[in-house]
């Protein structure tokens, strides 16, 4: 065992002499292998986990915290929501289409692994500047791999989000959430009991893709990374996937089965050691057993492929052939490859031949852990105390800058990524994905569960501790917005190499204000995933811990919509607009600046605002309720009014604040929310939210689309016709995306 | 009325197309590929949307093949009425129990969102509920929904008036903006010439109750559901 | 019995719309290939089979194209032998 | 200047799962033929261009494979003539 192997395999001198104590001797070459991938930062999560431990994990609702293949909350009437995110960052970059498409494969074998019926998806995607024709390659295919597999398997796409920024060029960041339905009772973990009991692969079969994908996700990106992870790019195949989910969901109901995992990163070795190591057992499996794609792979490859659309099944004594026959009416197989044992080994043979034998618990739970030093960098605290001033002075006519942010891709509406997607199938979808959070309905009951995903990571960048703060704050109001009282949440936590003490404090700092929102609004985190060393040539993204907030609505006639519904109803602002303009999209957009400190986040205020919110759809005033973020104030109101386009309006406003107009327009000051409602329940809106003490304001009206859309401040003005509205907003993705030239 | 779904590996419109049924007052009962021989006890037979092997091949192309469809030709032979939706209606091309092909969008992307289609014929046993001329808002969730056939078949299509469902603009005028996939003359849906065989690309399962977005889907399943029970 | 490697083209009929076929004639020319005339895009479908000769190979083939590969309505085919290994 | 017709092959590379492979393979081997042992899908691209010689005609769609045609991460490709107009 020579120390470049060693090194090969990602592990560090101390960690091979670990992996000796634990052995009582020299690893065999798969030995290594399988510590290589179960000590890679994806499944060991080295040098996360201790800091993961500070976020708050319980309450009353929680039904399954960290730890399974994914988080399980109590939504009511008996039924629970199984839910969790996951990345594909690595992958995506080198291959969009599959990278994005095995993503969500993965995420809703986490999810239909617990019992649950998956029954939403959600993609968070972050890329650099779509000026560049790589990015668009990657954009466009990486939407089409999300869409295509989903569509396929006949999940609805409920929502997400599309950042362009140049903090992510070389480096997307493609996250995929997922939510589950289940009765309550029908849960099901992932963990081998039973000795003697047999383990099965079931789905699909064996190949050498994605080998060594688990340590390649946690190495960084290099110029010549395109090359040498060609072998690594695996195929999804969403129409197995959904015959996989159809028998697993037959297989856990016909009590057949103890356990169930996904096989995803590290495969075979990662199902069965954690299987076994949750129950404090051991495993024997025989790889001559396993069936394969191809002729002559080895243990080492079989252990660690990462093919997609596997499953291990721990199946009760004596009943195998059952599993086989619900496995067969969907037309796939399942293959005895061992069984459980007592001795707590994870011990593999090849014809008998011993390869492999390992302590289970040190695999799976003896990965050393580290704290690493954290340092802010100098030049962030520099650019966060950067001068601001001349940026609030308005340089040029307002209604240009206005349309200029509209049509700015991170702003633009999101249609053409999400017209590529199902969003209404299994008819449940209340709310599509283009309003502040989706939602589905519970078939059966008055219930409906609501899903967002948020993070700006210019904030969290610019200061990360407040930036993972507003990020939840962000998650929640959007919650509140549709009706929904924000739960739980899943997170994804994508950041640089932890290595560097600059990007160890971003990610310490962002973890302390996750936890600290999450406290505040009463919102556990059940799950979620790391992704580190997501660098290009030695930059790293921005810090983006992607939150995945799942609600509850109790009552689906209460669901609310964020487009204007009719002309003549008043204009509510609820909150208080105030001059921040740090790491705005108008800095970003008018300036090419990310800058400046990120706006206060009150979390205080924002519970209340949130409370108010909930109150006035339980109450049934509003006609809408839109959140306040990305372009601020006025991009809200635009948002509003235009909808999905098909039948928008205009709006009247006036605004008195004491505050300067580009402030007021494009700061992205936190804790605000527009609402509308029909004049007669204006005074019961601004009632409920001064019972709440959120301030209130009617701001104006909404008019017919062709009075335009005009407002009003103390000391300057913008309007603009509707149509050119439309057109900057909804022309902006397809005229980007629909020129021809598709380099890639 | 009792309706069969008959699905594929693959398929995923059949809860929908059975909930739909159900909903209307009628029984619905999802009738897996490898069943063969029960159709005959059911009223009609309904191919629902998704993507049958994957759509491979070419959508539609291999559960074509499926032995239950020689039972799906004898149901519509014997007059039964037969409704394939997306996916099911890709196979009922396939199996040429209707004519012509669906091939990709034209835009070469999957759309899915609402669309509008005006009820061209409201005389078949699927649409009796319909105004004729009616504009429904119905949304559709397909990559490969491009109608198309060879020049006599389209004018033979038009000329005997079997086209049942076109897209059109809020006006209810077949224009170009109007057509989501690029499918010759905007056609959404047909119906063959014994007018109890219906294709189409739509999905009215989608648009069953308001807060879906729409209930213009509705009358479709009442119009099927009652037209049997009359027949009955 | 040998063991047959087969090669099957499947081709849009002239004529019928290709939108695949448009869109890359449209990005090949906007990528700097004005000369570019037309683009169709086919399916190429390799089939390993055993086949007692080239014969019954290419009629297996054929066959094949007939009761699935191609859709007569749409598509053409030619089927041809890329090498028998014994 | 003459007008070439060119025939493009992309395959997807040898270890590469191929989900349509697979399921044709399926549908062949129940609709009777179990003697087919291996089904892989790819594309057949015809480009019809005018080029300055059979070597340039080949050199450009050679480019066009590279530049846009295959994906390099998941498919190789073939270039061939099929036969010249002038
Ligand atoms: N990748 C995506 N997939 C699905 N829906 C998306 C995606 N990106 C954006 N959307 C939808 O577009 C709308 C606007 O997105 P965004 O501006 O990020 O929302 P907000 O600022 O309210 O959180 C949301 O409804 C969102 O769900
Ligand atoms: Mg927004």
């Amino acid at each position: 065992m020579t120390p470049e192997l060693v090194a090969d395999h990602g592990l560090s001198p101390d960690e091979y002499e670990r992996v000796r104590r634990i052995l009582e001797r020299d690893p065999t070459l798969t030995e290594l292998g399988v510590f290589s991938a179960m000590w890679s930062e994806h499944c060991g999560y080295k040098n996360s986990r201790r800091l993961l431990r500070l976020l708050p994990t319980e309450a009353p609702w929680v039904i399954q915290g960290p730890g399974e293949n994914a988080g399980v909350i109590d939504v009511g009437d008996g039924w629970a929501l199984a839910f969790k995110i996951e990345s594909h960052n690595h992958p995506s970059a080198v291959e969009p289409y599959q990278g994005a498409a095995t993503g969500v494969g993965g995420i809703l074998r986490d999810i239909f692994t617990m019992g649950a019926r998956p029954v939403a998806v959600l993609d968070s995607l972050r890329f650099g500047d779509l000026d560049d024709a790589r990015v668009r390659y990657l954009f466009g295919g990486v939407v089409s791999g999300v869409g295509d597999y989903g569509n396929c398997v006949g999940i609805p796409n409920i929502g997400g989000e599309v950042v362009f920024d140049r903090g992510y060029e070389g480096n997307p960041i493609v996250n995929a959430m997922c939510l589950g339905l289940l009765r309550k009772e029908e849960l099901i973990t992932a963990s081998a009991t039973g000795v003697g009991n047999a383990l099965m692969t079931v789905g699909a079969r064996t190949g050498r893709d994605g080998i060594h994908g688990a340590t390649f996700a946690s190495e960084e990106l290099s110029e010549g990374s395109d090359e040498s992870s060609r072998p690594q790019v695996q195929v999804g195949d969403p129409f197995t996937e959904k015959l996989l989910l159809e028998a697993s969901l037959e297989l856990i109901k016909s009590g057949a089965i103890t356990g169930i995992q996904d096989m995803g990163a590290a495969g075979i070795t990662s199902s069965a050691s954690e299987m076994a190591g949750r129950a404090g057992n051991g495993v024997e499996l025989e790889m001559t057993s396993v069936p394969t794609r191809e002729r002559g792979m080895t243990p080492y490859e079989i252990l660690l492929s990462e093919s997609q659309e596997r499953m291990l099944v721990v199946a009760e004594k004596g009943r195998e052939g059952e599993v086989k026959a619900i496995l067969a009416k969907w037309e796939l197989e399942a293959v005895e490859i061992g069984h459980v044992t007592d001795d707590g080994r994870f011990r593999v043979v090849e014809n008998g031949v011993l390869v492999a034998d390992i302590p289970v618990l040190p695999l799976t739970q003896g990965c050393p852990t580290y704290e690493r030093e954290g340092v802010e960098s100098e030049d962030i605290v520099r650019l966060r105390h950067t001068d601001l001033s001349e940026h609030l002075i308005p340089e040029g006519d307002l209604t240009k800058t206005f349309l200029l942010l509209l049509g700015s891709p991170n702003i633009a509406s999101k249609r053409w990524v999400y017209r590529q997607y199902d969003t209404t199938i299994r008819t449940a979808t209340a709310v599509r994905p283009g309003g502040d959070a989706g939602v589905i309905r519970i078939r059966g009951t008055t219930r409906a569960v609501a899903a967002t995903t948020d993070c700006n990571g210019r904030f969290v960048y610019l200061e990360p501790r407040r930036g993972a703060m507003i990020a939840v704050a962000e998650a929640a109001r959007n919650l509140a917005c549709v009706g929904a009282l924000p739960t739980a949440i899943t997170n994804n936590l994508n950041f640089g190499n932890p290595l560097k003490p600059h990007i160890y404090y971003q990610l310490r700092e962002a973890v302390l204000g996750m936890a600290a929102a999450c406290e505040a609004f009463e919102t556990p985190v059940t799950g979620g995933n790391v992704s580190l060393y997501n660098e290009t040539d030695g930059r790293a993204i921005y810090p983006t811990p992607v939150i995945g907030m799942v609600g509850v609505i109790e009552d689906v006639s209460t669901i609310t919509r964020h487009a204007f519904t009719a002309s003549g109803d008043d204009i509510i602002l609820l909150g208080t607009n105030t001059e921040e303009l740090g790491g705005s999209e108008y800095l970003y957009v008018t300036a090419d600046l990310v800058a400046g400190a990120p706006p206060a986040v009150d979390l205080d205020a924002e519970r209340s605002l949130q409370g108010a919110v909930l109150a006035m759809t339980r109450a049934r005033v509003l006609h809408s309720a839109h959140d306040c973020s990305d372009g601020g104030l006025v991009c809200t109101l635009a948002e509003c009014a235009l909808g999905d386009g098909e039948s928008p309006l205009g709006v009247r406003v006036k605004l008195d604040d004491d505050v300067r107009p580009v402030g007021v327009l494009f700061g992205e000051a936190q804790g605000r929310i527009v609402v509308s409602c029909d004049p007669a329940h204006s005074e019961e809106v601004l009632r409920i939210a001064a019972l709440h003490e959120v301030p209130a304001q009617k701001i104006g009206k909404v008019t017919a689309a062709a009075e335009g859309f005009s407002i009003a401040l103390r000391a300057a003005s913008v309007s603009a016709s509707v149509a050119a509205m439309c057109d900057a907003y909804f022309g902006a993705l397809p005229r980007l995306m629909d020129t021809p030239a598709r380099e890639i | 009325m009792k309706a069969a779904v008959v699905t594929f590996p693959g398929s995923n419109g059949d809860f929908d197309l059975r909930e739909a049924v159900q909903w209307v007052g009628g029984e619905a009962h999802i009738v897996w590929h490898r069943e063969r021989g029960g159709l005959k006890n059911y009223d009609a037979v309904l191919l629902p949307g998704g993507f049958s092997y994957g759509d491979y091949l070419r959508a539609g192309a291999i559960a074509s093949l499926s032995p239950i469809m020689e039972d799906v030709v004898a149901f519509a032979k014997a007059g039964g009425p037969v409704l394939g939706i997306c996916n099911g209606f890709q196979t009922l091309c396939e199996a040429r129990l209707l004519p012509g092909a669906l091939i990709r969008n034209e835009q070469l992307r999957f759309e899915g969102r609402d669309i509008r289609v005006r009820v061209e014929r409201n005389d078949t046993v699927f649409t009796t509920d319909y105004r004729q001329a009616q504009v429904l808002a119905i949304p559709i969730a397909h990559g490969e929904g491009n109608y198309e056939a060879d020049k006599a078949t389209l004018e033979r299509l038009e000329g005997d008036g079997r086209v049942v469902f076109r897209y059109v603009d809020a006006r209810g005028e077949p224009t170009e903006e109007s057509n989501p996939n690029g499918a010759w003359h905007n056609i959404a849906g047909i119906i063959n010439e014994a007018g109890n065989v219906l294709g189409m690309m739509p999905h009215p399962e989608r648009a069953m109750e308001q807060i879906l977005g729409s209930t213009d889907g509705a009358a479709l399943f009442t119009s099927l559901v009652s037209s049997l029970v009359e027949s009955a | 019995m040998s063991r047959y490697h087969l090669e099957i083209r499947v081709k849009p009929r002239p004529g019928l719309l290709d939108p695949q076929g448009k869109a890359i004639h449209g990005a090949l020319r906007s990528l700097g290939w004005p000369e570019v005339d037309e683009v169709r895009v086919g399916k190429a479908i390799y089939v390993d089979l055993d086949a007692a000769s080239e014969r019954d190979a290419l009629d297996k083939a054929t066959a094949m194209c007939r009761k699935l590969l191609a859709n007569p309505v749409t598509e053409d085919f030619e089927v041809a032998l890329a090498g028998a290994r014994p």
